[in-house]
């Protein structure tokens, strides 16, 4: 009874339902070939990886009460800038040197934040706005870095962080299940979730607590880029080449998706990046669902539409109350007004 | 006995929280023409019994009739139509509109759909005039106090005609003339037949207007009585369930002679220190271990001067030191550092974060002031929060609870606790016991009394005079967003004698 | 420098430099970018002074660029439309003002064909014939089904929908040849690889590949390596485009075929604005130089390829 | 708008009415606005002084034009915001709406009953979405997001490709030219998206309607206990931005006579920005519909820019547009805290 009221009891049931029927689909669900993982729960999980680490950070950027729009283009930089660098390399295969140019990258999507962070905090732009400007312009210039065209390069040390093994489990689901325990240790053993989490419920009295919520803000913001920037890496290693136009095109909806599946409210305050976890993988498995079912490409969007709605609804308590629960006379009016 | 037919009658109501039975089978009824006092602690259940009733909540069991009908709101619109006119515990109001909207909103005047915002305004000041309040109505409600506001949520209720007229706490922040109009308008209403229930955790107002009064313990009914026949030592009793002794030693003034500070060097000393539009340049000087009281009518500017001396807002002029050192405090985190701690009047949107437990919530300053890297273990917190609750009698004694479901005067308590635990050594607590029962009250100005002579200086402001001439060492009198004089607590000052020095400032 | 990086900003008045606006569908592929890139240079190279206008995939901004310049006052309007239809009032509006319309890349689905003068472009249904034919020929006197899937464009878009069209058509003829799954890859490398990841998991047996560009069909190529197994030899693979890494994995086996739709129209468009302006009448319908290529030709033609 | 007037400036001073004051400072709350109206001016004047033929009257009316269907949707989005809500559908209603308009054209219906039912068809969208985000407390954000999936879901599944228009009535309001001076015309939907500008703007200034969706959103606990209609009028908001996506949608099949399920993608976003840049915030509880109108102008400025620059490539389209935008907010964000 306590499990079926758990806030992520629906949406782990979808995700199940999912998995399920990907396995009567798949040739493999999950098998050990050449030493490693392979089927489409491999898959499943190593394709979810950018998508997870966009709203990993989008879930901070959301306890805060924001949004990042730019999470988009800062990918996309930021695979144009490492394709860039490695492809001028004498030996691609260097360890050393792309370890070197993915830190690179990744400080520049982290200075992105740094921007991202100082509109909103400093100088008090909405944050949708804020973050617009740099999603637009972001794109830019990541096609001006790419010069419109395709990047290849040929480093394998490169595209193992996308599609290696390691302990014969996806590199790339590694990494965003570091970025994971990092952020909970980071959030949770911390006061840091805590003071996110205040901020998020009330700037002012948080501000009148001895908050710096300016501090905490652009801190989020900084984060979310640097998530946002592994992500790009993951995305153009995993296709070998940076493509700056559709790199994490439209990721920050399907992000922000994945962040209110996992029942973290849009206005801030309480967030949950196990639910982030969970609803990243599902868009992920719905995604490959679909493929897999075979839908119709133009019945591809109803069917999402129908399991997006089956999850609002069931991510509400009054909806499941109202079909599941004892049925009552009349609907309750349930204002949360503090007394 | 010649009883008229009640209005309203609740038999067994029930009210379930996850958690918690908020109300067990309470009777209550209301008669026509009489004012009604709800009587009980902290989180007895007052609020949620007239929350109940005006369809805010569901009920889980018994039966609501008005006017001899059976009734089942099923929200505050419903409720207001038929004739129950409602002022909610905490001010709920749209800040964002203007004084007028707020109190005509819903019912505005209009000519052929469109409101007619100037007949609009000109009801809305004449109705406030009758509050003895003169205020731009078209000025948006967050510009006002809390006080203020409250006033004008007085008005909106006051306004609308109805049968039954609730009032949840209106006087929390209101200084004596504001009650006192209040209550004139209030005989008023009940001369005209109209019936009143009322709550407030002030005795003496209680006895000066009700007329019968029900007392709720634990979400239990205790009884219904005369308020004639009931004498505040037993009504006290009824409400606590226990005699209540605490006030005693502190009503001797005598012992409250400053110790320690005489000699002391000051803590803080603002000179010339003022914001504009917000006070005038003041002097002011806390030495260790005193309480000065901050005394003052609605809007004369207490409120301002405490947040300047915590770096809520700044200052534009004047200069502030502490511990002898110039300083310019920009931000709370400033004050902070230099022990100085601020506990807002306006609980709701500058006080408690509602999502977050009580633990989180009485943990946050002393672990804001850490820094993020340097969170308090869990059993540390653990410890520190049982303490205050123990020691603040916060209900229910549950730390996981979030902060928003405990009633008004336990998220006061929180707050309390939030700063006690930093040990600051300015405490400036602006109306820390609104809202709060009188058995808790005593418990906190006992508190103020125990800090100071533990060392701690306290800046204590609140509307109810009383209260600050009991803590106060000395008192600083506020008229028009000045401070007009300083007042040294002794024999031969009492509220007559501040009102004198407020209204003399108010002919200069 | 700003893209085309030429300095003159706006027109400054020599009165023999022809204007030409022309408004692009926006950037969606490396295609596009050569696209105008080619646009770009070849007007520089002609003298032709150009308003470059990037609608960004919407058709609303190129009908606003257009009408911008109709009141620019330009001398020739050049436009690839985003979709065929909806083009009628804002092409009477230029035809009203005196400015003769080209259409490039796309055509336009209006029943006056006196609203433009000319369109230069390549005709998608005609690159999914080409396309399946290659495929019938295969197949030809062969028995057994083929399973093929096919990685579309965008959904909604119109090369998406006529490269499917043509290449169903075609195949329609030898009925073992069989489309099994059928799924959108937005034209993008990673959805490619991402949906043939799956069609890889969910089809037993996978013959062929057709894909709608040549990033699809490399994503996929990933896929199918990744899934152990050898592109161009255990699958069968066919795309469009012949862009300059579609002819490398062509060159290298692990494509089949590769039908081209060149991007390279800005010589050709400088022509006709020219034979327009001269008061000359082109044809109404000219077709891109464009050809197929097989893994052999792609390997002498690979050298020349710019984009 | 209102005709409220004076408010003190926030020095908060309790005077009360000060009639003189009214002369120096422009009364607070509208300081976003006139702020950005400045701004908009100066750089309209940037475009003419810079641009050969900016100057010209038709610039001004073309912008109108171009995005009759940007205001017709951020009219909409201005009343859903105001409740502190947000309708990421509008784009998907507008391809839902120009599918079926055209396909039921060109089926033959008459279009006297098109054009209701497709405007009928998005307001019960709304009003849909609205009922779920009122009755089972969704998010406004995830609600609205399922209804965009299921709009533009819808579209695509009626037709992938795009439908011509062929209608007489459809062409005939598309090729009505109304001149407004020689040589400046307009059309039927930017006097449409300017009637809908104005209708909207008294109905949020001068009905109960309007105060009670400031009121919801200023905050919706509250305005529930003062006893204010919430859930009607919540739904009522998303009803109206359906209707105005659905309008919308009316407009861009009239502009283009043709259908197509991919219309209007991202289109939301363009509107929701254009309303915060007009001053709207995302917060809920402020706001005008004339700001938002400003926003859009300021949107559709950047864009005619852009074009009059002519010589950019997509990347440096996209740079100069986040510039440009950059620019005009931190420029509107200094004034208006400066004049406060
Ligand atoms: N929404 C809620 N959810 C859970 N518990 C609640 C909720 N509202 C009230 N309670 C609990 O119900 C009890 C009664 O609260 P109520 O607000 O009625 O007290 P009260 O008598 O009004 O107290 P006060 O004088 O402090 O205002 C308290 O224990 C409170 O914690
Ligand atoms: N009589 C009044 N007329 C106009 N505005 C007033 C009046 N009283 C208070 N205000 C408003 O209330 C605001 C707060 O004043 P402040 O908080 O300093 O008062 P206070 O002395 O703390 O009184 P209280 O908190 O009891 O209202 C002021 O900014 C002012 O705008
Ligand atoms: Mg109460
Ligand atoms: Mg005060």
């Amino acid at each position: 009874m306590t499990i079926i009221k758990h806030r992520l009891f629906w949406p782990s049931v979808i995700l199940v339902a999912l998995l399920v029927v990907n396995m009567f689909t798949a040739n493999q669900f999950i098998t050990v070939r050449d030493g490693h993982l392979f089927g489409v729960l491999p898959d499943i999980l190593r394709g979810s990886a950018p998508l997870l680490l966009v709203a990993l950070g989008m879930t901070l950027v959301i306890a805060t009460g924001g949004i990042d729009l730019s999470v988009g283009a800062v990918m996309a930089i930021s695979g144009a800038v490492a394709c860039l660098l490695i492809k001028d390399l004498g030996n691609q295969n260097a360890v050393g040197s792309v370890l070197l140019i993915m830190a690179v990258a990744i400080g520049a999507s982290l200075l992105l934040g740094l921007w991202n962070g100082t509109l909103v905090a400093v100088v008090g732009i909405q944050p949708i706005i804020a973050t617009l400007i740099l999603m637009v312009a972001g794109r830019g210039v990541a096609q001006l870095v790419t010069d419109g065209q395709i990047i290849n390069v040929q480093s394998s040390p490169y595209a193992a962080i996308a599609t290696g093994h390691f302990l014969s489990v996806p590199i790339a689901f590694l990494i965003a299940i570091a970025a994971v325990v990092l952020t909970v240790l980071l959030t949770r053993r911390t006061a840091l979730g805590l003071l996110l989490e205040s901020v998020g419920g009330s700037p002012t009295a948080s501000r009148l607590a001895g908050i710096r919520a300016r501090r905490i803000t652009i801190m989020v913001y900084v984060v979310s880029g640097g998530l946002a920037g592994l992500a790009g890496l993951i995305y153009s290693a995993n296709i070998k080449s940076a493509d700056s136009i559709s790199a994490g095109n439209l990721i920050e909806l399907d992000a922000i998706l994945a962040v209110v599946i996992g029942g973290t409210a849009l206005i801030g305050g309480r967030f949950s990046i196990a639910g982030t976890v969970i609803g990243a993988i599902l868009i992920q498995a719905l995604q490959v669902t679909v493929v897999a079912v075979g839908v119709p490409s133009k019945a591809t969007l109803l069917f999402k539409a129908v399991i997006v709605v089956a999850l609002c609804l069931s991510q509400s308590t009054t909806f499941r109350q109202k079909v599941f629960g004892r049925f009552k006379s009349r609907p309750a009016v349930t204002a949360e007004v503090p007394a | 006995m010649g009883e008229p037919s009640p209005v309203l009658e609740m038999t067994g109501i029930r009210k379930v929280f996850p958690g918690v039975v908020a109300l067990d089978g309470v009777d209550f009824r209301l008669l026509p023409g009489e004012i009604h006092a709800l009587m009980g602690e902290n989180g007895a259940g007052k609020s949620t019994l007239i929350k109940v009733l005006t369809g805010v909540y569901d009920i889980d069991g018994g039966q609501i009739t008005l006017g001899g009908e059976q009734v089942d709101f099923t929200g505050p619109l419903q409720s207001q139509k038929a004739g129950v006119s409602t002022v909610y515990q905490e001010v709920n109001l749209c800040t964002n509109l203007t004084v007028a909207e707020n109190i005509f909103i819903g019912r505005e005047p209009r000519k052929f759909g469109r409101i007619q915002w100037g007949l609009m305004r000109k009801r809305a000041a004449e109705l406030l005039a009758r509050l003895d309040l003169n205020i731009d109505v078209s000025a948006t409600l967050d510009t006002y106090s809390l006080a203020i506001q409250q006033m004008v949520a007085i008005a909106r209720a006051v306004d609308v005609s109805a049968r039954v007229l609730i009032l949840d706490e209106p006087t929390s922040s209101l200084d004596a003339s504001e009650v006192a109009q209040l209550f004139t308008i209030m005989r008023r209403l009940k001369d005209d037949g109209v019936a009143i229930l009322f709550v407030s955790h002030f005795l003496d107002q209680v006895y000066e207007i009700s007329d019968r009064l029900t007392v709720l313990r634990n979400g239990q009914l205790i009884g219904e009585y005369k308020t004639a026949d009931l004498p505040q030592v037993q009504l006290v009793e009824k409400m606590i369930g226990k005699e209540l002794a605490v006030l005693e030693d502190l009503e001797d003034k005598s012992q409250r002679i400053r110790a320690k500070t005489a000699d002391a060097a000051p803590i803080l000393a603002a000179t010339g220190l003022g914001r504009t539009g917000a006070i005038s340049p003041f002097d002011l000087t806390i030495h260790q271990g005193e309480v000065v009281g901050l005394a003052g009518l609605l809007g004369s500017g207490r409120t301002e001067l405490a947040r300047l001396l915590f770096g809520a807002d700044r200052a534009d002029s004047g200069s502030l030191q502490i511990d002898g050192k110039d300083v310019t405090l920009r931000s709370p985190q400033a004050a902070m550092k230099r022990g100085i701690a601020f506990s807002s009047e306006n609980r709701r949107t500058e006080g408690i974060l509602g999502e977050l437990s009580v633990r989180e919530n009485i943990i946050l300053a002393l672990q804001a002031s850490r820094g993020w890297t340097r969170p308090i273990p869990r059993r540390k917190q653990d410890e520190i929060v049982d303490k205050y609750i123990k020691a603040l009698q916060i209900r229910p004694a549950d730390p996981e609870r979030e902060v928003r479901n405990l009633s008004g005067g336990n998220q006061q308590k929180v707050l309390l606790a939030r700063w006690l635990i930093t040990e600051p050594r300015l405490l400036i607590i602006d109306e820390p016991t609104r809202g709060i029962d009188v058995g808790a009250k005593a418990e906190i100005q006992k508190l103020v009394a125990e800090l100071s002579d533990g060392g701690m200086a306290v800046l204590f402001v609140s509307a109810e005079l009383e209260e600050v001439l009991r803590l106060s060492h000395k008192i600083e009198v506020l008229r028009d967003r000045r401070l007009v004089e300083e007042l040294e607590n002794t024999e031969g000052v009492d509220a007559d004698r501040i009102m004198q020095t407020i209204a003399s400032g108010a002919t200069q | 420098g700003c893209g085309g990086g030429d300095d003159s900003s706006s027109g400054s008045g020599s009165d023999d430099k022809i204007v030409l606006g022309f408004s692009q569908v926006g950037a969606e592929s490396g295609w596009r970018t050569a696209n105008t890139k080619s646009i770009q240079d070849s007007a520089k190279a002609a003298g032709i002074e150009l308003k470059f206008a990037d609608a960004q995939g919407k058709q609303e901004n190129q009908i606003t660029a257009i009408r911008s310049f109709i009141t620019q006052k330009v001398d020739v309007i050049a436009f690839s439309p985003v979709v065929t239809s909806g083009w009628d009032a804002v092409l009477k509006e230029a035809k009203d003002a005196g400015i003769p319309v080209i259409l490039t890349d796309r055509s336009v689905d209006s029943q006056d064909t006196s609203l433009y003068v000319s369109f230069l472009g390549s005709d998608f249904v005609e690159e999914g014939k080409k396309a399946g034919q290659w495929l019938v020929d295969q197949y030809k006197g062969k028995t057994g089904t083929v399973n093929i899937v096919e990685l579309q464009g965008t959904t909604g878009a119109a090369p998406a929908i006529d490269r499917q069209k043509g290449f169903a058509d075609t195949i329609a003829s030898d009925p073992n040849l069989k489309v099994v799954k059928s799924q959108t890859g937005d034209f993008t490398r990673a959805q490619g690889k991402t949906v043939m990841e799956t069609f890889l998991q969910s089809t037993p047996k996978i013959d062929v590949l057709y894909a709608h560009n040549d990033d699809m069909g490399l994503g996929a190529i990933e896929a199918i390596e990744a899934a152990g197994k050898k592109p161009g030899t255990d699958i069968k693979i066919i795309t469009v485009d012949a862009v300059k890494d579609g002819m490398t994995a062509l060159s290298e086996g692990k494509i089949n075929y590769i039908v081209e739709c060149s991007p390279l129209l800005g010589p050709q468009l400088m022509d006709i604005v020219k034979q327009v302006k001269s008061g000359g009448t082109p044809e109404k319908r000219i077709l891109t130089k464009e050809t197929t290529f097989t893994q052999e030709q792609a390997k002498t033609e690979l050298p020349n390829r710019q984009y | 708008m209102t005709t409220i007037d004076a408010t003190p400036a926030t020095n908060k001073t309790p005077s009360p009415t000060n009639p003189r004051r009214r002369v120096y400072l422009p009364n607070t709350k509208y300081i976003p606005i006139l702020a950005t109206l400045t701004l908009l001016l100066i750089m309209y004047f940037t475009g003419v002084a810079n641009y050969e033929n900016f100057g010209q009257p038709s610039v001004v009316v073309n912008l109108f034009r171009d995005n009759a269907v940007l205001i017709v949707v951020a009219v909409g989005m201005t009343f859903v915001i105001i409740t502190g809500g947000i309708d990421l559908s509008v784009g998907a209603v507008i391809s839902m709406t120009t599918t079926l308009t055209a396909t039921l054209l060109q089926a033959g219906w008459p279009p006297l009953v098109v054009l209701p039912a497709v405007l009928l068809l998005g307001s019960l969208l709304g009003m849909g979405m609205g009922a779920v985000i009122h009755y089972f407390k969704v998010e406004p954000f995830i609600a609205t997001l399922a209804g965009l999936f299921l709009a533009r879901g819808i579209a695509l599944f009626i037709n992938q490709s795009s439908i011509p228009i062929r209608d007489k009535l459809w062409k005939a309001m598309s090729e009505y030219r109304i001149v407004l001076a020689d040589g400046v015309v307009t059309k039927i939907t930017s006097v449409t998206a300017v009637v809908v500008v104005l209708i909207a703007a008294a109905v949020l200034a001068w009905t109960r309607f309007g105060r009670n969706v400031y009121a919801i959103g200023g905050n919706a606990d509250s305005a529930l206990l003062m006893g204010l209609p919430v859930g009607r009028t919540k739904i009522a908001v998303y009803t109206l931005s359906g209707f105005c996506a659905a309008l919308g949608g009316v407009l861009f099949s009239i502009n283009s006579t043709s259908g197509w399920a991919l219309q209007g993608q991202g289109l939301e976003l363009d509107a929701i920005a254009a309303c915060v840049i007009g001053g709207v915030l995302l917060t809920g509880g402020s706001g005008y519909v004339f700001g938002s109108l400003l926003g859009v102008m300021v949107y559709g400025l950047i864009q005619t820019i852009i074009t009059f620059q002519g010589d950019l490539n997509a990347a440096w389209t996209r740079i100069i547009v986040g510039l440009l935008l950059f620019g005009f907010i931190v420029l509107q964000r200094v004034v208006t805290r400066r004049a406060r």
